[in-house]
Formats: C-alpha cells, structure tokens, sequence
C-alpha cells in the first residue's frame, strides 16, 4: 500500500488575507483507505480539501498528491480524482442527468461505447436509472447528490474527495450512500476522503479519523484510538459516538467490558454481565 | 434598459441582416481576442453573468414599468470581449421565450453590445479620476444609456419603427396605454420629444441609481469582483 | 419565470409534437418566418397561423395560456403598424406577420427543451458560446430559485409595502448586489467543479427523449406548405 | 394553552403539477409548544412549513394560524413570526449583521431606540456581539444561522418557524442553537415548530413530534409514544434514537428496565442490574 496523499504545514491567504493554516499531526492518505475528517465549522476541512484537489496553492508549506504537486500539476493527476462539493447544485453544470454523469469521460476523450457501458454500470449500481434523461434542476437533494456521485465515479477514479456528502439527507438515504462508498471502495479499492459533522458515521465507516480544530489537526488514527480521547474531543465539544460513551461509562462504574461498534453485540454482552450468576 | 422588442416581420430584411453581420464581426473578434484556456476558465462567469441580464430583465423592479438591463454592470465585470459575448447569449434568450423576434436579435446584441463596450470604457476612463468607485459607475451608466439610446433611436429610425416603441419597449402595457390607445397617426417629432424625453431620462436614472447601488453593495462586500482591491476582513 | 413555464411545458410533457426532432422544428421556424419575410398576403397568414394552432392543439399544451405571449408581439407591432409611415403594407399584415412568426416560435420553444436547440446551434457557433449559452440555461434555474428565496425572505421579514418607494429601491438595490455575489460565488464553484471535472471545451447535450422521423415529418411539411403558400399566393 | 396553528387535510399543486397532499393524523400546535416534524426528503415537510407562513395557499383544506387563513390575512399576522430557512444565505439581505438583525423591526416602522435596545438584548443573548459590524457573507455556517436566528427572534415573536436549522452545524454549535431555543421557549413562552432529519433531537427537545411519509402525518404525539413505534419508523427507515433502542434490545431479551432519556440513569440502572447479587 503507497501513500496517495499527504499534506505539510501549509499556510493559505484567500483573498480578503484571512489566512488559514492547517498544521499539526501530519496528514497522510494511504492507497484504499477511507478517511474521515471531523471539525468544527470554520475549522478549515474544505480548505484542506480543496488544496488536495489542486484548486488552492499553498503559500508556504507543501502538498502531495499521487507523488506530485496537485495545484503544479493539476492536469496530469485528475483523471484520477472523483470530488463531491459540498454545494452539489453548483456542480451539476450539463443540461441533462445523462450528459451530466459522463462529463468528465467525454472530457477525457473516453471512446463512446466506453462511456457508455461505464455509464450504465454506475447508474444500475447507485440505482438512479429512472433519472437517466431528467435535468438536474427537476431533481430533489438526494437525488442531486446520487447524480453527482454517479459523475463523480464513473471512470473509477482512485480518489475520492467527499465534502459533507451526507448533510440535508435522510437516514435511509444516508445509510444508502455509505453502503455505496463501502462497496466501491471493496470492489474497486478506491481511496476516500469525506468530511462530515455526524460522528457517528466514524466507527461504521472510517479506516481513519483526523480532528481539525482551527486548523490544527489534533488527533489522528483508528477511530476506536481517536474516541478513547474522550476528554479531549470534549474540549472541543465533539460527543464521541453514543455505543463509546455508553461503554465507557460502564467501563468507568467498574464493568469489564469491551469496545464495540455492534449494538446487538453490547446488549448480548449486558444482558450475559445481567444473567450471570 | 435599451432593448428592442420588435417581433419578426417588421424590420425591413436589410437591417437586420445588417444586425446579424455587425455581431458576427464583433463576436469572432471577440473570440479571437480571448484567448482560448481563459475562455475555457470563463465560460461559467460569462454564462452567469448572462444569466443574471436575463433575471435582470425578467423582475419588474416594484409597480414600476422598467427592468434592469445591467449591460454597463457586465461590461465592468466581464471586459468588452466577453461582455459582448453576454450580450449576445441574453438576446438570444430572450428570443426564444418569445420576447421579441428571432431576426432582431443581431440588431439587438448591437445595441446591448454597445452599451457593454462604451459602459466598459467610460467607467474606466471615470475611474482613472478618481478612486472613488460609485461614482464612476453611475456617470459611465448614465453616459453609456445617453449615448446607446441616441444610437437606437437612429437604428430604428433607419428601420422605419416608431421611436416611442423602443424607449417604452420595457413594458407592453405601457406602450397599449400610452401609445395605441390615443395615437391612431404617427407621432410628431415634437411630440416624441416631449413624451420620449421625460420617460426616457427617468429609465436612464433608474438603471444608473441602481447600478449604482448595486455596486456600493459589491464594493462592502466582495470588491474585487468589480476591480477593487479586495477588502481586508477584520478578524 | 417564463423560461421557467416554458421549460416544464417542453421537458415534462409528451405529443406529437414533441416527439418531433429538434432540427425539425427549428427547420419550421426558419420556413414560417422566410414565409413571414417575402409574403404580404392576408390568406398566407390565415392559412399558417391555423396550421400552427392545429399543430398547438396536438401538443397537449394548455394553448390559451401559451398564447398570450404572442401579445408582445401583436402589441409592439400595432404599435409600429398604426404609426409608420407609408410603405404599403396594411396594419393588418403587420401585424399579422409578427404574430405569425411569434406563434411558431411558441410552438417550437413548448415542445423542445432548449439544450436541444442550443445544440443544434454548435455547427454554427463556436463552442464557447454554445456552452456558455448551456451554463446560462443551467444557472438561470439555479439563480431564479435563490431570488425567489430572498423574496419570500423578505416577505416574512415584513419588508413588502408597495408604499414606499424609495425604500424599495433601496430593498432592491441590496437584494440584486445580493444575487449578484451569489451569482459570482456561484460561478466560482462552477468554475472549480469544471476544472477538476476535467471540462476541456464541448459540454455535451444528449437527447431526452426518443425522436421519431414520423413525427418529423409533420412540422416540416407545414413549414414547407406555409413557405410554398408564400411563394405562390 | 390555545391553539396557535392547525391543518387540515390539504393538497397543494407546485406550478410544474406536482401535487402534494398533507394528510393523515391532525397537525395542531399548541401556545407555547415545542414541535418537531420528522420525514424522509420530500416527504412534504417544508411544503407544511410555507403553508403555515401563509406563503402558499392550499387549493383544498384548510389551514389557520392564529386563528384566521395565513394566506389571506397574511399582513395582519406576519409580525408575529419568526423564520429561519433552509438556506439561511438567501434570507440575509443587508450588508452588514447590525442590518440584518434590526430589519424586520424596521420594516415594523418601530421607533429607532427600540430597535436598539431590542437588537442588544438577542445579540447578547445569542452571543455574536463581535459580529455586529461584519458582513453576513463572510461569516460561517454557524455564525450565519446564529445571525439569522437573532433576525427572527429581534421582535420576540410568538411563532417561530425553523426548517432544517441544524443543517451544517457543528455539535457544538447545534447544542448551542438548542440552548437558546429552549431558553426563548422558556422566557416568552414561544412556540416553536422546526424540521430535522436528527432523531435524537427529539427527546432533548420537543413537547410533541410528527412524523411525515409521503404527505402523510403517521404518527404523532410525545416523543416516548413516537419513539416506542419502532416498528413503524422502521418501516420508513427512521431509526428510533439509540438509547430508546438499546432500551428495547434489553427489554426484548428479558430485561426488565424502563426507558429514559438519560445516559446516566440508564448506565446507573445496567450497572445496578449487574451488580444485583
Ligand atoms: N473564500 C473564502 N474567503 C475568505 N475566507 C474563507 C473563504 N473560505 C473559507 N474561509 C475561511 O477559512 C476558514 C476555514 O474555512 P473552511 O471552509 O475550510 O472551514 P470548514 O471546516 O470547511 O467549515 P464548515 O464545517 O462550516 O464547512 C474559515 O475561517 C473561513 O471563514
Ligand atoms: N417548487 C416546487 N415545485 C415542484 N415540486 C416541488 C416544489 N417544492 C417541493 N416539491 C415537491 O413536493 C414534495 C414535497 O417537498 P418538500 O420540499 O416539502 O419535502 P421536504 O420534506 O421538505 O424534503 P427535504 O427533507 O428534502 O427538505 C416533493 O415531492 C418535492 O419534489
Ligand atoms: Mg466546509
Ligand atoms: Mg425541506
């Protein structure tokens, strides 16, 4: 496994000279993994993002993506890259669903029947093959997000940058969606990295978490790792996941007992401790 | 504010054949002037900006019989080149939701272009000044519709189209009350002016008070969309 | 807000009519209005304008509120018919010319989604401004929606009196500044999302329905009868 | 108590025909009571919402607030709602945050000290007294809502109305956000209906929750006899918050524990249950 991604302490003027620096643990992508990255609003998550994408250069520090500049040498990596905007709406520009899903195919000069067996195959696997010949401003906000997903995998891309992909969604349609990102990542080891404020997609979903609190990254690891640092997720008022806080607190009245990300496996555990003689 | 609403059929086909050939000229200049991966970055600025032309013309502004064109507006954002390309892409627009004829539309684009090129000028030449920023706006608007309107009334006037018409073109139901109802002969000149002039000065003072307004709103928040330097945020 | 009612009439309903190829009824257009441009005769008008109403009430299309935007143009050319000058041409034909040549277009623009005639428009147009002409199309709605939320903002903010006019300006003057950053921020984004879609020039537009050449053939013929009529009337 | 806001079955018809009815169980809000409505997307949510402003007039049924037609006496009624939408950006008009927040009272024609001194009571209560001057447009996403929200509370209305506040925000932020609701509810006894797609706001928060599928009003009622419904939420892939269903798993298996809301108690209830000789 080779590191994909990897960020110095980089500073960033944006034009109005607020500057934003993100620095601290180092951050560092491997090939196949899939990452989280937590923080406060305002903590600069999607400055981070942006700068992996090439679309923000540093003032100071560097950045690496598939072993090279990304912001240098924009035009060589993004045929590798899949991106979800936070504004998906923004980022929906063809005329029709169709068009829309294959833009980046066509624009990278894909053979026809390429496109469209690509096409087909992402459409049938995120389910949307009734939006096929709709335009995007007849959609609803999931649908929106489906369709940009769907442009944003189709030619397998071995990143993906996700941010906040899951806000303004539904439950069932949110569970949907990280069924989804988990597959593709199995199926065709694709690299993820999201941004989210719902901490409780962390120990369902993550290989990794980083913390970002003004900038600075101040945790990184396993989520379980991450989430034993009770305390100081606290202080930056993130609630670690319930089942943690649950286990936790039982661990801390002196019950033995372990982590877990299973609801049914905690109460099969609780309910043993209960009946035990 | 200065766009003619004439339906197809009534100019003779000279003229607007005229039209069609002027913008072709203007828009391979155009084309060949910006060169093409920094096209290739504006092309969502320029259809946006397009776009806003065309909300601008679509919101009546209150009870008031008048929409913003935001030709000058454009032409500071944009440049000339593209500018003129946004004026094209908003006439043709406006065409196919049926708001004056197909063949018009070179004609038009002339007129909207114009505006875009000289309003482009005027504000810069104003703002070499001064370092003022509203002002200028305001004066390049005014000058620019003076002038453009000027222009106009001589278009028309080649193409045999009464000048009420166009200067009261913004609104049908103006143009029914004003001019249809109780003018079954053409208009005097004498007339025309004394209608024309009062109506047309306040159209002219309504789009550069609120391009003006515009653009002190601008200025407070994101200056360096129209030239500014950007604003230091105090943080 | 037209483009709006125009758009969902042409995308979200099915006829004859719009099961014709774009080309088709772009063709149309182009013949009524050359037949517009050389006939002065009263009966060519008559005869176009009932075969476009026919065609209108193929279309499963709500015609009596399409058809008042045709008024533009039947206003604007009374206007120029009771006062030009000379030339020899009865007001009557004026005006009739103009609305025969708006009525068309009506018809064409209901029945088709505008990217499908824009498309039509790149063995013309360089792919600048078709693609552009595609961006508008897309941000129109996007743009529409927020001003729409500003003003519905406004209205529960208590900031809709019809009274004060100045005021309003001022509310006006703010809500476009307003749209206008957003529209810029907008654009920055599209900007962005292009570039690392890997936008290289070409935006492409796919058809939204199937065409049949069957139905093709209808508006042609009538655009081919009208000119003919013209021709020889 | 009295009735503030009541609808009955009523079917709206958007301009491109979709037809959306609301039905189903009674929508009725009491003075003083705190309302979440649930619902996956397009369930018809912020179509209830904007017929309870009075901005969209039913084509059946009937709805009253404050007891006349909202769409019909909509001036007479408007001064006592307090709005935030979903996008908060497109409600932010003026250019600077004083602006914003003294708009309505404004707009009100209320006399200049008054705007004043009611503008520095929510700005302090809500904490953004070091925004005052700043530009809407720069400010966060929560900073945003947090201007919005003072905007709709400046003239204490009686209705507040909130559609997906928490959208976007941090936890702390949402926490915040929650505070300051529960503390206006508390001192001018405001009513308050908002949206969300976070269930555990529920119990934390409303007197009364309704669940939407469809158009349909399912359920209804305090959040314990909403919650306890799981299989029905289920049914529309809404998860009952956690704690509710880890009381359940544990009452399933022969438990016997009650539900609650709190964390603590529950862990205080397990570990005495294990500790039980
Ligand atoms: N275009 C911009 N111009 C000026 N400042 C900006 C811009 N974009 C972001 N910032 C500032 O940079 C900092 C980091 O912002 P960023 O958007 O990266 O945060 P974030 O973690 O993504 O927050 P959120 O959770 O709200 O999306 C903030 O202080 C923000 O105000
Ligand atoms: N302006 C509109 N024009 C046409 N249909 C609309 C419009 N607004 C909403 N709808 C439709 O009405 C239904 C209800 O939409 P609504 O926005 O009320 O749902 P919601 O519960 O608020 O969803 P979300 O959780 O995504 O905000 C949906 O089917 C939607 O597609
Ligand atoms: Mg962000
Ligand atoms: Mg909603």
């Amino acid at each position: 496994m080779s590191e994909i991604a990897r960020i110095g302490c980089i500073s960033h003027i944006y034009p109005d000279q607020t500057t934003v620096k993100i620095c601290g643990l180092e951050f560092s992508v491997m090939e196949g993994e899939k990452v989280v990255i937590l923080g406060p609003n305002g903590s600069g998550k999607t400055t981070l993002l942006q700068h992996l994408m090439g679309l923000l250069r540093p003032v100071e520090g560097e950045v690496r993506v598939f072993g090279v500049d990304p912001s240098k040498h924009f035009n060589d990596i993004i045929e590798n890259y899949g991106v979800v905007f936070q504004h998906v709406e923004d980022q929906l520009v063809a005329p029709t669903v169709w068009d829309d899903i294959t833009f980046s195919p066509r624009n990278y000069g894909y053979p026809e029947d390429k496109i469209e067996s690509l096409a087909n195959e992402i459409i049938e696997r995120i389910g949307i093959a009734d939006l096929k010949t709709k335009i995007p401003h007849y959609l609803s906000g999931g649908e929106k997000k489906k369709v940009a997903l769907a442009g944003a995998m189709i030619a397998h891309p071995k990143l993906l940058i996700l941010d906040e992909p899951f806000e303004g969604l539904d439950p069932k349609s949110k569970h949907d969606m990280l069924m989804l990102l988990n597959e593709f990542n199995r199926i065709y080891g694709t690299t993820i990295i999201l941004t989210t404020h719902d901490i409780n997609i962390v120990p369902i979903f993550a290989d990794r978490a980083y913390v970002m609190v003004r900038g600075n990254i101040i945790l990184s690891g396993a989520p379980q790792d991450v989430f034993t640092e009770a305390e100081l997720l606290r202080s930056i008022n993130l609630e670690p996941p319930l089942l943690t806080v649950l286990v936790s607190g039982l661990r801390d009245r002196g019950v033995s007992i372990d982590y877990t990300n299973d609801q049914e496996q905690l109460l099969d555990e609780i309910v043993a401790l209960i009946k035990k003689p | 504010m200065s766009h003619i609403h004439l339906p197809d059929g009534v100019i003779p086909v000279f003229w607007w054949v005229v039209g069609y050939v002027l913008t072709a000229a203007m828009l391979g200049l155009a084309i060949s002037r910006t060169n093409s991966t920094e096209a290739r970055r504006k092309v969502p600025l320029l259809g946006i900006i397009a776009a806003v032309m065309l909300i601008g013309q679509s919101i009546p502004l209150g009870f008031i019989p008048f929409h913003l064109g935001l030709a000058v507006l454009a032409g500071i954002i944009l440049g000339p080149w593209l500018g003129f390309m946004a004026a094209f892409i908003s006439n043709m627009f406006l065409a196919l939701i049926g708001h004056g004829g197909i063949t018009v539309v070179g004609l038009n684009t002339v007129v909207v272009g114009s505006e875009v090129i000289i309003g482009y000028l005027l504000y810069n030449i104003f703002r070499r000044a001064t370092v003022e920023h509203i002002l200028p706006v305001i004066l390049a608007t005014a000058l620019t519709l003076i002038i453009t309107i000027a222009f106009m009334i001589g278009v028309v006037a080649i193409a045999q189209v009464n000048p009420a018409l166009v200067l009261m073109g913004e609104d049908a139901g103006a143009i029914k009350d004003s001019v249809v109802v109780d003018s079954p002969v053409a208009l005097s000149l004498r007339r025309f002016v004394t209608i024309i002039v009062p109506v047309a000065a306040i159209g002219i003072a309504i789009e550069a008070f609120a391009t003006g307004l515009i653009v002190r709103f601008i200025l407070g928040v994101r200056p360096e969309i129209v030239g500014a330097p950007a604003r230091e945020r105090e943080r | 807000m037209d483009i709006a009612f125009i758009d969902n009439l042409a995308y979200n309903r099915d006829s004859v009519m719009h099961r014709a190829s774009a080309v088709s009824k772009v063709l149309m257009v182009a013949l009524v209005i050359a037949a517009v441009v050389i006939s002065t005769e009263v009966v060519v008008f008559i005869m176009a304008l009932a075969f476009l109403l026919m065609a209108f009430l193929i279309s499963n299309l709500p015609v009596l509120r399409i058809l008042p935007f045709a008024g533009y143009a039947l206003v604007f050319s009374l206007v120029f018919a009771v006062s030009s000058t000379g030339g020899g041409i009865t007001p009557l034909v004026i005006m009739l010319k103009a609305v025969t040549a708006a009525v068309a277009m009506l018809l064409l623009i209901t029945t088709t989604p505008y990217p499908q005639i824009f498309a039509l428009g790149r063995k013309i147009f360089p792919t600048i401004l078709i693609d552009a002409m595609l961006v508008t199309y897309r941000s129109f709605f996007i743009l529409m929606e927020q001003v729409e939320r500003v003003i519905i903002a406004l209205r529960m903010r208590g900031a809709y009196s019809p009274l004060r006019v100045a005021g309003n300006l001022n509310i006006m003057g703010k809500v476009i500044g307003h749209g206008f950053i957003h529209a810029w921020e907008l654009s920055e984004n599209m900007q962005n999302a292009m570039l690392i879609r890997g936008y290289r020039g070409g935006m492409p537009v796919s058809a939204t329905r199937k065409y049949s050449i069957k139905y093709s053939l209808l508006p042609v013929l009538l655009g081919a009868s009208v000119l003919v009529v013209a021709v020889f009337a």
